[in-house]
């Protein structure tokens, strides 16, 4: 993976060197190997600190909203995941795509730190990535699948935009159904589910990470924030509270969550806030006909559009009871 | 010494529970917080760290302050705040309770805030001492001994027991009337785990900050330091790293309409967000960076400047493990923090 | 009215859209078709015009059931409004009876101006449904409840 | 803070006798921001709105809520009683405890319990209401009319005739339509070039109508009252203007090989032509495809004959922007393509024709000069049989589900003219059902039966097939329940008809909505059948729904009558309940253009202010208030809560929510 790492900051270089773009946006070090972040480098320079791993999971696309506005051309990495989410963007007409230069890199799917300390790996100084397998520390195998990102375990996207691709192999395919936990959730009773998800939701600190972090949650102004709006609070004072900023938050982006999956993971306690998100997917895909968002720019959004046989919202809740 | 064998730890739970209110570090769907006993409990207090800190306990992220009763035209006014009864934390690292100290030259100054006062004294703390510490802690530069952690009873997990070294007479009240407990001899085990944690703490890779530019006197020159716009970059504006952090202080005093008047509560806010501090109707910190700022400053800067030099973190490593974008209090105070880092 | 206190009864919040449902409810009073009174109608424009925020807060507020009434598909008003509405409130619904949300508590019916009695039926059909579950304790503000 | 008046009616016992009136109008007095409460017999009265007008004017309110019977009722009775006391018409509110209360309830303490809490809650919603003024917009008094046919002539005849001006954009090169093409007209027989030609040279007379043919809709902008309509003037390489329409053009050109639309395609006409002798405008058009000189650049006969130099073989298409109050669709129809109906051979035997071939054969200025001829050999056919509902209520999927309502009258015309003119020829008819409601129409239809002994067969056709000379036509007779085959000379099928294709593209256009089957849709289907739901479009004709030559002239008279009422303004006056951007919030997503129905949101690129000296771009939604009906749809799409509507904001709606919540 170190090769593809060099791929892409050459690619970096070759972009700011032959002024195609004035600015790159991508990841920089951190005081490990795990603590990337993203970063816009100025100049040739700047890149000595580029980095790009398994840790880079972060979505760069949202940063476009603001950085598309600045005077002169970006060039923006993309991992398969996050194309999707720059072409919804695109789309809601909140980048400004002539000052946009995209690549997309390769990605074998991304590393969630938590999963190499269940491994037993109390701090990880190093990791060699291969496609399958990752050496930590110079030492521990680990199965590449073991310690992914949950989205990346069922991550079947493909590159749907970008002027060019930066990829040495091949993106190996998932075969894992990315609705099971929403389909097992189903089958549970009505009980089984209110208990589940009210222990989910009651970790919520409502410290937004999942709102700010999702490229869909791209209001000026969140409703939750907004006075006017009756809804706005600052904490879920009650469990009331809780179920309605998270149903409301993946209402608000049903139909244009490309399920990137960045929710849940920044979510500091772990609420695994896709399930959320993939529940509308789900039933969009059944009710509405298939609809992957992010894949075009054009195309009306499901809950934007009808047609005059649609199901109606008796015969649409499925699920168990 | 006194102590209790690891695998009976339920016994002692059970037997303070029954005295008075019990709260201990639980893990319930994959994240460990502090959650009251109630027998069914996953106590875990091997791991480190609660995600959220133990400043819950005197400064909730909602509390009530009063409610309004309204009929017709009529206003009647009820004092909301709670009455608390002598309850005990259990498994409070060093560095919380650190925070503790830090919270209360806030809180406890005049004007006393009286909630917080109430639940502050009213608490019992049983401290933890740090077996292992992780890669992200750094309280050793607050002053911190993570093998002394202080409070009312430290706790030492050594050796398949658990031992308690009672520091204050509400703790030895509590401690001496648990008939769970045996005497152990112990004190050699537990000082050979204290040189243990000392040694491990020593080596952590973020164990000597330099901080000695974080003086008062430099407040100007940090305050314009260019590098503020790099480091915040890529902030979200959430407000993760001030929810779990044991020091942050700040809330909000809101209105909540109810059927039968309205509910006054404070919540908490974050410095971080854009609808933060809405002077004359907007936030003085119009940028992200400026925010973003203001959050370090305050911990390293202004806060040490009003209290004697003492900072506003205590190096639990909460926002370094926690920051959706990685970016952290270290990342800042090894870039304008002293010539020494790195 | 505090002095009454009678038994809690279950409260109903019934969206109804101006130019159908809302007639229709009309059309039921003059036809003196009766309905129970824990029935509390709203009137907005056009069943496109709820929220799903209004149907959350009906519920934060004490509501045990929410239905919401609107033209027959293709006959709205405004031409499209109620397929929009139909899509919408079949995710929001799901979505609510994912979260363990009894299903029962949420329903969307056409109702014509010209069906008066369709809206006493619906609404007799829906405080019944409603009674025989109780009071909504899933999606309950108790701050609301004091 | 508001000070508000409370008016309870009794409705003379209507309320009174469920609902203690008293009682509700005491309580409501205790709300905060209530200053008078008063309850009346009838307030609906003209004493009863005094008492209002007084309370108003004594108290200094500042909003109302009436407690009475439904505000579908009298809303606007109060609005205007308020009005006359000087407060805005948009700070009255109707807590409806008739309709909702006292006439479903019977216990006496429920109901008034209930009354009081609609009470409050129409104190609650005008807490928040906010003064309303509708916008006014300027008309511009031109109508446009899309499509020349004998829908758009009519319109545009009546239009005119009120003094407005109107111009006719028809597709072909004349106007005319389909009428234009037909023999006779049912029920009365008379011939119809004899009743269509004045009109259309009305039109082309009339100084207030402009023809502009073989042009088409470009782009259409604006809203009702201030139309922008972009026209494309095809290129017909003939000067419009200098064109005497003597027609040695059409004697001179050597590529006559064009297959004549006007006459279904059953013979040739040259490359430059004029549509049929009397064109209206009666000016020769160049056939692009066909011609010679544009072709391969030899040949150029016409341009030298030409006495007035009309010939421009280099002439390119135009746009044309005009501005409009008012626009009316009246793109007619066109019978369907055959070609899922193979059974009955019309692709494969010149024989079997379509009625409207059938009305140009049986037409004097037609291909055979009227003359009754099979397309095959030229002979005179004997035995004629027609098949109708030919992808007319077909529910298979190959034709349409509806009835194209006028093919049983042609029909019964076709035979009675044959059996007339020819009454050697035997004639059969196919039919599932003969539907002849209209004035005279089952007379004709009789006529047909009894006087000139058409046989009408009940009954489908399953195929038709070729034996020697003779298509043999293969049914079933349902009556007498047996097969029959009809050797026939020739056959003719009543093939279903359909909106104009061109259609789809204007309705899109327009905002206008249309039905599955390609119909525009009227705003009411029983008291708006002229009207598109979007403000502004007229609909006239069959782009409406099928119907025959009387109902469509009568549509597109009733047309025209909106058109002038709307015309006949000086200004709009818009709803003044209409939805609106708050633009510090919107991020410009369109996803709520998405769903208007009326096109009524555009965006615009705006400067903001962000401190510290920055500013930001920023693309924001406005509404249009003078076309925004007030749905509200867009206020639930809109993610960020930046669209509202008002009248029933997010805020009014939700202390509503509160307060019929409160207990």
């Amino acid at each position: 993976m170190q090769r593809l790492e060099n791929a892409v900051l050459s690619k970096a270089k070759e972009l700011l060197e032959s002024g195609k773009v004035s600015r790159v946006l991508g990841w920089t070090k951190g005081e490990f190997c795990y603590d990337v972040s993203p970063c816009v480098f100025n100049t040739v320079d700047e890149l000595k600190n580029f980095v790009y791993n398994g840790f880079c999971g972060a979505n760069l696309s949202k940063y476009l909203i603001n950085e598309s506005k600045k005077e002169g051309k970006i060039a923006v990495f993309l991992k398969p995941c996050d194309t999707y989410s720059y072409n919804q963007l695109v789309k809601e007409h909140r980048i400004k795509v002539e000052n946009v230069y995209a690549v997309g890199v390769e990605c074998q799917g991304k590393f969630d730190i938590e999963k190499f300390y269940a491994k037993g790996v109390g701090f990880v100084a190093s990791v060699e990535e291969g496609l399958t397998e990752v050496k930590v520390n110079g030492e521990t195998v680990l199965n590449r699948n073991d310690v992914k990102l949950e989205r990346c375990l069922v991550c079947n996207k493909k590159h749907v935009a970008g002027e060019e691709i930066v990829e040495l192999n091949e993106k190996l395919p998932s075969d894992s159904d990315r609705f099971e936990m929403v389909k097992k959730l189903e089958a549970m009773t009505a009980d089984e589910r209110f208990a589940f998800w009210k222990k989910e939701l009651s970790k919520c600190i409502r410290c937004n990470a999942c709102r700010n972090v999702c490229p869909a949650c791209n209001c000026t102004k969140c409703v939750f924030d907004n006075p006017n709006s009756e809804v706005s609070a600052k904490a879920n004072a009650t469990s009331f509270e809780e179920q309605m900023f998270h149903i409301i938050r993946a209402f608000h982006v049903a139909g244009r969550c490309t399920d990137c999956g960045e929710c849940s993971r920044v979510c500091p306690q772990n609420i695994p806030l896709h399930l959320l998100n993939r529940k509308f997917i789900s039933d969009i895909d059944k009710l509405y006909g298939e609809y992957q968002a992010g894949e075009d720019t054009t195309s009306k959004g499901p809950l934007t559009s009808f047609t005059k046989e649609d199901a109606e919202p008796s015969d649409a809740v499925g699920g168990n009871k | 010494m006194k102590a209790i064998l690891k695998d009976k730890l339920n016994l002692l739970y059970e037997e303070i529970s029954k005295k008075c209110e019990l709260y201990l570090p639980t893990k319930e769907k994959g994240a460990l917080n502090f959650k009251k006993f109630d027998g069914e409990n996953e106590v875990d207090i091997e791991s480190l760290q609660t995600v959220k800190s133990a400043k819950d306990f005197f400064f909730p992220q909602t509390e009530d302050m009063v409610n309004f009763k309204t009929e017709g035209k009529n206003i009647e006014i009820i004092d909301a705040r709670e009455k608390i009864e002598t309850y005990v934390i259990f498994g409070v690292r060093a560095c919380d309770y650190k925070s503790f100290e830090i919270l209360d030259r806030v809180f406890l100054v005049e004007p006393v805030d009286t909630m917080y006062k109430n639940r502050r004294e009213n608490a019992v703390i049983f401290t933890l001492a740090c077996n292992n510490p992780h890669a992200s802690c750094f309280c050793k530069n607050f002053g911190i001994d993570a093998s002394s952690p202080k409070g009312d009873v430290e706790c030492y997990d050594v050796d398949g027991y658990l031992f308690f070294n009672p520091l204050t007479e509400k703790g030895a009240q509590i401690v001496n009337g648990l008939t769970c407990l045996e005497e152990v001899k112990g004190e050699d085990k537990v000082d050979a785990l204290k040189k243990d944690i000392t040694k491990k703490i020593e080596k952590l890779p973020f164990s000597n900050l330099d901080l000695s530019k974080f003086k008062g006197e430099n407040l100007m020159e940090l305050f314009n330091r260019p590098e503020w716009e790099e480091l915040s970059e890529a902030c979200l504006g959430c407000g993760t790293c001030t929810f779990v952090c044991p020091t942050c202080q700040c809330f909000d005093i809101r209105d909540f309409k109810t059927n039968s008047g309205i509910k006054r509560f404070r919540c908490w806010d974050s410095c971080m967000y854009s609808d933060f501090t809405q002077m004359a109707a907007e936030n003085p910190r119009k940028t992200q960076m400026q925010r973003y700022r203001q959050r370090f400053m305050h911990k390293l800067c202004y806060y040490p400047s009003n209290n004697d030099g003492i900072y506003s973190c205590v190096g639990c490593g909460r926002c370094v493990k926690k920051c959706p974008q990685s970016l952290n209090i270290v990342k800042v105070i090894k870039k304008i923090g002293g010539e020494k880092n790195d | 009215m505090q002095e009454i206190n009678k038994e809690r009864k279950p409260l109903i919040v019934a969206f109804c859209c101006n130019w159908c449902s809302y007639a229709g409810a009309d059309l039921a009073g003059s036809s003196r078709l009766s309905y129970p009174a824990n029935v509390k109608i709203i009137r907005v424009p056009c069943s496109c015009r709820v929220n799903p925020l209004f149907i959350l807060k009906a519920f934060q507020r004490g509501a045990d059931g929410v239905i919401l009434c609107g033209c027959h598909p293709g006959d709205c008003h405004y031409t499209t409004g109620n397929y929009y509405t139909r899509r919408r409130m079949s995710l929001l619904f799901s979505m609510l009876d994912y979260l363990g949300i009894e299903r029962e508590r949420t329903r969307v019916e056409w109702v014509s101006a010209a069906e008066g009695a369709k809206f006493s039926n619906v609404m007799n059909d829906f405080a019944k449904t409603i009674n025989e579950l109780g009071e909504n304790k899933r999606l309950e503000d108790l701050r609301c409840k004091d | 803070m508001q000070k508000i008046g409370v008016f309870v009616c009794w409705c003379g016992s209507n309320i009174s006798a469920t609902v203690d009136v008293k009682k509700v109008a005491e309580v409501l007095k205790a709300e905060p921001g209530v200053v008078v409460s008063e309850n009346y017999q009838y307030m609906c009265s003209e004493n009863g709105q005094a008492l209002i007008r007084n309370a108003i004017k004594e108290h200094g309110l500042t909003g109302v809520v009436v407690c009475s019977c439904s505000p579908r009722m009298h809303e606007a009775t109060f609005r205007k009683t308020c009005e006359s006391a000087g407060i805005n018409p948009y700070m009255v509110e109707i807590a409806n405890i008739r309709e909702q209360c006292s006439w479903i309830h019977k216990d006496i303490e429920e109901a008034t319990e209930k009354a009081i809490i609609l009470g409050r809650t129409a104190i609650a919603k005008l807490k928040l209401n906010a003064p309303l003024t509708a916008g006014e917009s300027a008309v511009t008094k031109r109508a446009l009319v899309i499509g020349g046919g004998i829908a758009g002539i009519q319109s545009a005849l009546d239009i005119a005739e009120a003094g407005f001006e109107v111009d006719i954009v028809e597709q072909s090169p004349t106007i005319g339509g389909n009428m234009a093409k037909l023999d006779k007209t049912f029920p009365t027989l008379d011939c119809a070039a004899c009743i269509l030609t004045p009109k259309m040279v009305d039109c082309a007379q009339n100084d207030k109508i402009d023809i502009m043919t073989f042009s088409e809709i470009e782009s259409v902008k604006g809203f009702v009252g201030n139309f922008k309509v972009e026209i494309r003037r095809k290129a017909r390489f003939v000067n419009e203007k200098t064109c005497t329409g003597c027609g040695v053009c059409m004697q001179k050109c050597p590529a006559k090989k064009g297959l004549n639309e006007f006459n279904m395609g059953l013979n040739n006409r040259p490359a430059i032509y004029i549509p049929f002798a009397q064109a209206i405008p009666n000016v020769a058009i160049i056939d692009p495809e066909q011609c010679l000189k544009i072709k391969n650049g030899k040949c150029g006969l016409c341009s030298m004959n030409c006495q007035v130099n009309a010939i421009d073989y280099t002439m390119k298409d135009e746009i044309v922007e005009r501005e409009y109050g008012a626009i009316v669709v009246a793109t007619g129809y066109k019978p369907i393509s055959l070609e899922n109906f193979n059974e009955y051979g019309y692709d494969t035997y010149k024989d079997v024709v379509t009625s409207l071939e059938f009305e140009r054969i049986m037409n004097a200025a037609g291909p055979t000069n009227g003359q009754l001829v099979r397309p095959s050999d030229g002979k005179h056919p004997h035995v004629i049989t027609f098949i109708q509902c030919v992808g007319s209520r077909d529910t298979s999927g190959c034709g349409k589900p509806y009835c194209s309502k006028i093919c049983c009258m042609y029909t019964a015309k076709h035979a009675m003219l044959l059996r007339e003119k020819y009454p050697d020829t035997e004639v059969h008819v196919f039919y599932i059902d003969v539907r002849t409601p209209g004035k005279n129409y089952d007379e004709f239809f009789r006529r047909a039966v009894e006087q000139y002994d058409v046989d009408y067969i009940k009954g489908m056709v399953g195929k038709v097939y070729k034996e020697g000379d003779k298509l043999m036509v293969q049914g079933s007779d349902l009556i007498n329940d047996e097969q029959v085959i009809i050797p026939s000379d020739m056959v003719v099928l009543a093939a279903a008809i359909e909106p104009n294709p061109s259609v789809r593209k204007i309705a899109t256009m327009l905002t206008a909505s249309i039905d599955t089957n390609n119909f525009l849709t009227e705003a009411h289907a029983k008291l708006r059948p002229v009207e598109s739901p979007t403000a502004g479009i007229f609909l006239s004709g069959v782009c409406q729904g099928p119907k025959d030559i009387p109902e469509t002239v009568s549509q597109a008279s009733a047309c025209a009558a909106k058109v002038i009422g709307l015309l006949a303004k000086d200004t709009l006056k818009c709803n003044a309940c209409v939805a609106h951007s708050d633009e510090m919030i919107c991020t410009g997503c369109s996803v709520c253009e998405n769903v208007c129905p009326y096109g009524a949101i555009t965006y615009v690129d705006k400067e903001f202010r962000l401190g510290g000296g920055k500013t930001e771009v920023r693309r924001v939604a406005q509404v249009n208030p003078a076309v925004c009906q007030g749905c509200g749809a867009c206020t639930v799409t809109c993610p960020s809560g930046a669209m509202d509507l008002k009248g029933f904001s997010t805020k009014q709606i939700m202390a509503e929510v509160d307060a019929v919540c409160k207990r």
